[in-house]
């Protein structure tokens, strides 16, 4: 018997260990890696960015917010959290207004959790004043919400998850309805941007964005194709990107350059984020589960491609034989 | 306190269920049955206040709609089923459950064959539509049971069994990411909430 | 033997120490709230009182803190939750429960009887929610204003007459026990009412607050006017208001415009009055026709602007709540507008919605509108532009024209939507950035022709921060149309005030109104009756609006009280004699004789009512009710609609007013119809398969042979079972994860008969763990009856038909056991399956077993294919339960359904050819939803 | 008696149903109404049916000593424990019933679940040979998805191998879906057809 035979007989458990192994170790230790952030996020990022307030502009006067629905469970955290992470991240380094809310009573704590998450390290970023949980909302509500929000948020969500009006909190300054809460980011294990799309993309104009598993991407490209989705981030992958974006742009240590711009996409100097020890662990928590995913993905092929050479050979050499 | 006594039962159990990839053993065996035991209990409290309560007991009790006698009646009729001799009443349940599936007659007719048909019939403006036109038809005479796939009509269902393999291959290879995913959100569960190893 | 009881001792020791922990507070930080303010909650009605306290620390652990309220300090009742994330603790330092407006009071599932809260000591203060006790509840009631909410059939039917001496006169109520009847609460202003809270941590203690705090809600005036403009058009002598709600308007009663000139220090004249049409929202604008530059209303001048003329005045709104409390806003000029300056408001047409039960109605108006809503690149220089479209029922859409400029008005590329999937491509000569604009003409062909003069502008222009071409607003004649929105409105035949139903955009041309079926009965409860442990309430109910005598009929629900409505009016009028009889002062007289008229009026108008009369004649109380019921509930759901167009800023123009033939408003009423012709083509579709299935089951059954192709994966089931006879080991076979209402776990079963019957032939065990309940019996039956059938009955043991969890993993966790444990030499998976499908198969196959798959859900089939043996896809597994049995009537159902897929080939041929020649005729056959 | 009237019950109702579908009058919908009402009320009982059998087999287990047996105690043990915790102490946030959910079942049943990533590399391996034509096809497919996805694939083949994943996906996938979706769902119409009729009838069992 030669390697190859033996390669085709190869226990399980020798597969399964190298699985973990490949896994558990990118978790583990890092590694930089190069994440090549593609369009449909770069638009989303630019999108949200817009909503920032100029350099002589108080946060507080901003007409421009944005609302994050949180759609999921713990199940599909893994995939989803650095999502809603990197864009909490995103919003609070700018002072971008920002609103979360959840129909799902399984998804308030990871909601609290996002927040909190992001919020440990923008000690002056403030609730009621730049940002809004409207927390967990019952099920039944969800329709007169959505439509409600079209004329008048602070009607129809009346009160945060902290039970304070949302009327009387400052960040409803200059914020009424969808055209200044101008994009909805729905985060969904199942079917993203559902009501939203039909209600509040429809009949009152506003943007809707999805977050989503890798899996169920390819169930929504057709909405982002007919434009009713504006922007959608699709898996760790997404949220790499995303991550990337945030790091190089939105926190960038020279505030000239928080600009988007595609120069400094390319500058190389941004690819050792993952090492780098200025940025917490939790801001890119994606980046290192892309680099797990990588490895997995290339182990994976290779396996395949093992198998088919062993195969062939022994194949080969039957033939010889026989 | 209390939460790392949680997290490490979670993480024993979580280990115990990883075993299982080694080979089966005592340990895996263990968390098997109690995984089981466990859900099973956890049905039970939880239909007794979302569905007795609720449906049988309030109606009957409070509300005293006596119809629902006869409901309440047949649903016990289940028990039944044990029974080698009594065993056919539990039809009765059975049979009553069945009726909904009519339904799927003309809903099935509506969504699934009709409302799909539609979405097949794409005008051919493209290489693309016109790919996927071919492969929709070819692969509808796949199943087609009444001829056997020899000569042209079998090399006409090959092209349909080969769509088919593309689009299970893209299937599979879509679905690794996730999968991997899973996996991760497990790891970083024993890795940083149990074991803190990465801040 | 020795480890397994290492573990459950390990288990059990685990268990215990954890449940040791909880008993132990292990921590310092803060448990009680020590500071709780309640305060009055502005601008409103009176009903509403805020509770704050400060939030505890994340270290106190916290899962929810708990509310409680009642009238006194030493009896509080559960009244309400908030969760908080025990994890990372409250986000913000301070907490708010508002408890304002109708909410929860009792309903069924309230406690029986006073519970305290045990945790928080036995004694009280702390009580869980308020209990159905009426000695405790019913004391209650005055001290809160509570409404209840009947089922419909409860109030007409199944009530009690009760009889009850209130004020020193014997009443008649109507008696409804707790069951009967939700109550809800509002507090009742100036009234002093407690409030605590307990925190509650993750151990389930309990921790009261150190103090009980109390407030009196108070009627505050609303808040003041905002966004109050007005216009005024010299043309028609026309002067138009519109404001917005402020935030609080639940009590809000009337509207008064006034004017006054802008250098005059006197206060204003009244020139405009409106109520609200409560419980109902009001439309938020007037508009007031001047009579030769004056204000007129019945008869008398009100305000004079040819003396001081419009843009010398200046006008204020007040709101007015039903405690005379009033606020005023600040004083505004009109804009002077011309008529260019208004839309052209399309007529608001109502039709019964189709195809529905009869709760709703379907507005529309206007022509149908489309347009771009977003941009993307697809290939160099290639842009993809998707669009939306809103039709309405007065309008089918055939095509959709759109013309593509660029900036210097050049044509680029005309496109013909024939086929509306929301998209198209053009291909520009330079990228999108160089371009800069794009100018777009959409034009429509519609109800069969094409309308050249509608004609619909956008433009699309580059927006750099986000790279792309961005769509502007659209506009038609140079109208833009989302300038402006539409406010639908509706009636009811009692009142001359419209509500206002909902506002919707200037480019939406249909919304459709729900007309619910009345299902509960609104009333007052402030009475109980203890001996009879009910709530009573009011007897009488509102019949219908009679148009001839312009009043409401009301009647009691219990036929020995039929006078009681007559009888009130009467006493009514008598005392309002006795009153104008004591008072000798002119002006009482005349405000105590417009309700003696009114009163008198009613008494009439009742009295002569010849429909009451009917229902009066009947003596049986059901058959009363019924025929009450059968007028009111046809009376109440009659609307008229109405719509206005306006931009929020005063530029308001009103559509003309639905009127009949005899030139009365028109009254429309829902209809439930009987078939739905959406589902037409699937009605004739379904009768086309069931003749095809008649005639091959005739056919199978006159003795012809009909041919079934061999399908791989059947083939090898009886390999299969063989195998596993030679080897000795059991066969398994998985039906499915759903249950007996999906066809698949049908098929399944149907396929598992067959093996079933082979296995006991060969003496084989055969498995079966089941996930759904109704599986079990139905299984157990079917390999029962396969023992029997192949004449081995002793051989069945109903323990191999078993349930093993109804949670998906658990399932897989046990089946895996048994693939390991029973080493099954063959496995089927038949029916469907989720994402656990590859660990049961790859399980299966490192235990060397023979796989066989057979399932409808696509996305397992490819773990399906690469890791079992033979996998049966999609339509086969159906197909296989046929094959199998090759009875004629399964056979010719099989038959049939390829005879339908060679229709259903046609047609889509048919129709990809037509269409790609521009012919949609086939496809519209189709149903697209 | 025992198979003709539970058989006329499913036809009757069946029918009623079909009605269901193309009537949108209030009679109709009340119809489903009082339907689910019943069901609703029948539906606790199923539960019963679970639990008997998983006492029924376990103690079955115990009382013949099968190898194993010992194991059953730990499931009827936790059986009874989970449920009798749900019972006296409440199912609310914070309660020994959901400190069980949340640290056992939760956990144990993610766990499950994320063993897929290990079966999904071993079948890949074992599974994916290019034996023919076909698995050829389908493994490539595999491949270049897999690709595709990670940032490694963009460095190895270039930004190309996106759009490759973006064809497949939507042209032969798309095609391939569409396909066993039209056959699955007359296959659907079929099947219940069968039902409605009394041709299949075997979820009845045997017996008369």
């Amino acid at each position: 018997m030669n390697i190859f035979e033996r390669l085709q007989m190869l226990d399980r458990r020798w597969i399964f260990l190298v699985v973990a192994i490949a896994i558990i170790v990118p978790l583990i230790i890092p590694f930089n890696s190069k994440t090549y952030t593609t369009e449909p996020t770069e638009k989303l990022y630019r999108l949200i960015d817009s909503f920032a307030p100029g350099q002589d502009e108080k946060p507080i006067e901003k007409d421009r917010a944005l609302l994050l629905v949180f759609t999921h469970d713990a199940s599909t955290m893994s995939e989803l959290f650095p999502m809603e992470v990197a864009i909490l991240r995103h919003c609070f380094a700018r002072k971008i207004k920002v609103f979360t809310l959840t129909f799902l009573p399984s998804a308030a704590p990871i909601m609290d959790y996002a927040i909190n998450t992001v919020k440990e390290e923008f000690p002056e970023v403030k609730s009621g004043e730049h940002y809004v949980n409207f927390g967990y909302k019952i099920g039944a509500l969800m329709l007169p919400i959505i439509l409600g929000m079209g004329e008048d948020i602070s009607e129809a969500v009346d009160i945060d998850a902290e039970g304070r009006k949302i009327s009387s909190l400052p960040i409803m300054k200059n914020i009424k309805n969808y055209n200044e809460m101008n994009l909805i980011m729905d985060f969904s294990g199942s079917s993203a941007g559902g009501a939203w799309i039909v209600y509040a993309r429809s009949k009152f104009g506003a943007n809707v964005g999805a977050g989503v598993t890798a899996v169920m991407a390819a169930d929504q490209y057709p909405y982002l194709q007919t434009g009713q989705l504006t922007g959608m981030l699709a898996g760790l992958k997404g949220a790499a990107e995303y991550e990337k974006l945030v790091d190089v742009f939105a926190t960038n240590q020279d505030p000239a350059k928080r600009e988007f711009s595609r120069e400094l996409l390319k500058d190389t100097k941004y690819d050792d984020a993952i090492t780098n020890p200025n940025i917490k662990t939790k801001f890119k928590q994606a980046r290192i589960g892309m680099n797990a995913q990588s490895v997995a993905h290339i182990m994976i092929i290779v396996f395949i491609l093992i198998g088919n050479i062993g195969y062939f050979i022994t194949k080969y050499k039957q033939k010889q034989q026989g | 306190m209390f939460e790392i006594v949680s997290n490490w039962v979670a993480a024993f159990l979580t280990l115990c269920i990883f075993s299982f990839l080694y080979k089966d053993n005592p340990f895996y065996r263990f968390a098997e049955y109690l995984f089981v035991g466990v859900t099973a209990g956890y049905t039970i409290p939880l239909t007794w206040e979302m569905a007795f309560i609720p449906y049988v007991y309030r109606p009957l009790f409070l509300q005293h709609k006596f119809i629902l006698l006869i409901p309440a009646f047949i649903g016990i009729l289940y028990i039944f089923t044990f029974n080698r001799k009594l065993n056919w009443l539990s039809r009765y349940p059975i049979a009553f459950g069945m009726g909904m599936v009519g339904m799927g007659v003309p809903l099935s007719m509506h969504a699934s064959v009709l409302v799909q048909m539609r979405g097949a019939m794409i005008p051919i403006e493209s290489i693309n539509s016109l790919l996927v036109f071919i492969g929709t038809i070819t692969i509808l005479l796949y199943f087609y049971f009444s001829k056997a796939h020899t000569g042209t009509y079998g090399k006409v269902v090959k092209i349909g069994i080969w769509y088919m393999m593309i689009g299970f291959g893209a299937s599979f290879g879509y679905t690794v990411m996730a999968r991997i995913s899973l996996l991760i959100g497990r790891i970083q569960f024993l890795v940083s909430d149990v074991l803190h190893i990465i801040k | 033997m020795k480890c397994v009881k290492l573990y459950i001792f390990g288990f059990i020791v685990a268990l215990l120490f954890s449940v040791g922990v909880q008993s132990n507070d292990l921590y310092a930080a803060p448990k009680a709230i020590t500071d709780i303010k309640v305060i009055d909650i502005p601008n409103d009605d009176g009903t509403g009182l805020q509770i704050e306290w400060k939030a505890l620390p994340k270290e106190s652990r916290i899962i929810s803190y708990r509310i409680y309220r009642g009238t006194s300090k030493d009896t509080l009742f559960f009244i309400g939750e908030i969760p908080i994330n025990v994890k990372t603790g409250a986000n913000s330092a301070s907490m708010s429960y508002y408890d304002k407006d109708y909410n929860e009071f009792l309903d069924i599932r309230s406690p029986g009887r006073l519970k305290p809260e045990k945790k928080a000591g036995k004694t009280g203060p702390f009580y869980q929610k308020i209990p159905k006790d009426m000695k405790i509840v019913g004391p209650m009631l005055k001290d809160y204003s509570i409404l209840g909410v009947i089922a419909k059939d409860e109030y007409y039917h199944k009530t009690k007459k009760i009889t009850k001496i209130v004020n020193e006169k014997e009443q008649t109520y109507a008696g409804l026990k707790s069951s009967q009847i939700t109550l809800v609460k509002k507090l009742i202003p100036g009234k002093e009412y407690f409030y605590s809270i307990i925190a509650v941590d993750e151990k389930r203690n309990y921790w009261p607050a150190e103090t009980v705090a109390s407030g009196k809600p108070i009627d505050n005036e609303p808040a003041d006017p905002a966004d109050f403009y007005a216009t005024y058009l010299p043309e028609t002598q026309t002067l138009s208001f519109e404001w917005g709600h402020p935030l609080s308007y639940d009590d809000i009663n009337t509207y008064k415009i006034f004017v006054k000139s802008a250098n005059d220090a006197a206060p204003g004249k009244l020139i405009y009055e409106s109520n609200t049409p409560q419980p109902y929202a009001s439309p938020d604008y007037a508009i007031l026709k001047l009579q030769d530059q004056k204000v007129v209303k019945s008869g008398n001048v009100l305000f004079d602007f040819s003396k001081t003329s419009v843009d010398q005045c200046e006008f204020y709104i007040m709101f007015t709540d039903y405690s005379m409390l009033s606020s005023m806003s600040q004083p505004i000029t009109a804009k002077y507008i011309s008529k260019s300056d208004l839309p052209v408001i399309p007529r608001l047409n109502i039709i019964d919605k189709k195809n529905d039960k009869g709760d709703y109605n379907t507005l529309f108006w206007g022509k149908p509108v489309a347009y771009i809503n977003s941009v993307q690149t697809v290939g160099k220089n290639t842009i993809q532009l998707s669009y939306d479209y809103g039709a309405n029922c007065g309008y089918k859409v055939n095509q959709i024209y759109f013309d593509i400029y660029d900036k210097d008005n050049k044509l680029i590329k005309k496109v013909n939507e024939f086929f509306q999937d929301n998209i198209f491509k053009v291909k520009l000569d330079q990228s999108m950035e160089e371009q800069g604009e794009l100018k777009v003409k959409i034009r429509f062909k519609y109800n069969g022709e094409v309308d050249e003069d509608y004609v619909i502008d956008q433009k699309l222009v580059y927006d750099s921060a986000i790279m792309s071409l961005r769509p502007s607003k659209i506009s038609v004649d140079g109208r833009v149309l989302e300038d402006f929105n539409f406010t639908l409105m509706k009636k009811t035949q009692n009142t001359p005030l419209y509500r206002s139903l909902k506002k919707v955009s200037g480019i939406e041309r249909e919304s459709d109104d729900k007309v619910a079926y009345e299902s509960s009965i609104f009333k007052g409860v402030s009475e109980y009756s203890l001996e009879n442990n009910m709530f009573l309430v009011d007897t009488n109910i509102d019949v219908y609006w009679n148009k001839d005598t312009q009043s409401t009929i009301s009647t009691s629900i219990y036929v020995s009280e039929k006078d009681n409505v007559v009888n009130k009016i009467k006493q009514q009028i008598a005392e309002v004699e006795g009153l104008i009889e004591k008072t000798n002062v002119p002006a009482e007289i005349e405000y105590y004789e417009l309700y003696l008229t009114k009163f008198k009026n009613d008494l009439v108008a009742i009295e002569s009512d010849n429909l009451l009369k009917e229902i009066n004649s009947i003596s049986n109380e059901k058959l009363r009710m019924k025929k009450i019921a059968s007028i009111r509930e046809v009376d109440k759901r009659k609307f008229n609609y109405f719509m206005m167009m306006s931009n929020g800023k005063g530029y308001v123009v009103e559509d003309s007013l639905n009127i009949n033939e005899d030139g009365e408003l028109d009254y429309v009423i829902p209809v439930s119809n009987w078939f739905d012709m959406e589902k037409l083509p699937t009605l004739i579709a379904s009768l086309l398969f069931g003749m095809l299935v008649f005639v091959f089951v005739t056919l199978a059954r006159k003795g012809k042979n009909l041919y079934i192709r061999p399908i791989a994966g059947i083939d090898e089931i009886d390999n299969a079972i063989g195998r596993a006879t030679e080897m000795g080991r059991p066969i398994l076979f998985c039906p499915g994860l759903s249950g007996i209402g999906d066809v698949a776990t049908l098929a399944g079963l149907s396929i598992l008969g067959r093996i079933a019957k082979k296995a006991a032939e060969y003496d084989t065990r055969i498995l079966v763990p089941c996930r759904d309940y109704i599986v079990i019996p139905i299984a157990q039956e079917i390999v029962r009856e396969a023992h029997f059938e192949a004449g081995r009955p002793d051989s069945f043991d109903k323990n191999n038909v078993f349930f093993v969890s109804d949670q998906q993993f658990a399932y897989v966790a046990g089946v895996n056991g048994v693939m390991l444990r029973e080493k099954t030499a063959t496995n089927f998976y038949m029916g469907m399956f989720y994402a656990e499908s590859l660990i049961m198969t790859e399980t299966g196959s490192t235990t060397g077993a023979i796989q066989i798959a057979g399932t409808d859900a696509v996305t397992q089939v490819p773990f399906f294919i690469t890791t079992c043996d033979y996998t049966l896809i999609g339509e086969e597994l159906y197909a296989a339960s046929a094959y199998l049995a090759r009875q004629p009537l399964m056979l010719g159902t099989l038959k049939a359904q390829d005879y339908a897929k060679f229709f259903i080939l046609l047609f889509l041929i048919l129709g990809t050819i037509l269409s790609s020649f521009h012919i949609t005729t086939i496809i519209n056959i189709f149903p697209n939803k | 008696m025992k198979r003709s009237i539970p058989l006329a019950i499913v036809i009757i109702l069946g029918f009623l149903f079909v009605g269901y579908v193309f009537i949108p009058h209030k009679i109709s919908s009340d119809f489903y109404e009082w339907y689910m009402e019943w069901m609703k009320a029948m539906s606790p009982f199923g539960v019963i049916l679970g639990i008997m059998s998983i006492i029924m087999t376990h103690t079955a287990r115990i009382q013949h000593k099968v190898p194993n047996w010992q194991y059953s105690i730990v499931t009827l043990i936790a059986m009874i424990f989970t449920a009798y915790a749900g019972f006296a102490w409440g199912t609310q946030e914070g309660t020994p019933f959901m400190w069980l959910f949340k640290n056992v079942q939760m956990p144990m049943g993610a766990t499950m679940f994320s063993l897929l990533a290990f079966y999904i590399a071993s079948a890949s391996y074992k599974a994916f040979r290019a034996r023919s034509a076909e698995a050829t096809v389908l493994l490539l497919a595999a491949i270049i998805v897999m690709l595709g996805q990670v940032p490694v694939g963009v460095s190895l083949f270039g930004e190309g191998i996106n759009d490759i994943t973006h064809w497949i996906l939507n042209v032969p996938n798309l095609a391939s879906k569409r396909g066993i979706a039209l056959g699955v769902g007359l296959g659907m119409v079929a099947t219940s057809l069968r039902i409605l009729l009394g041709i299949e009838r075997t979820y009845l069992g045997g017996g008369e």
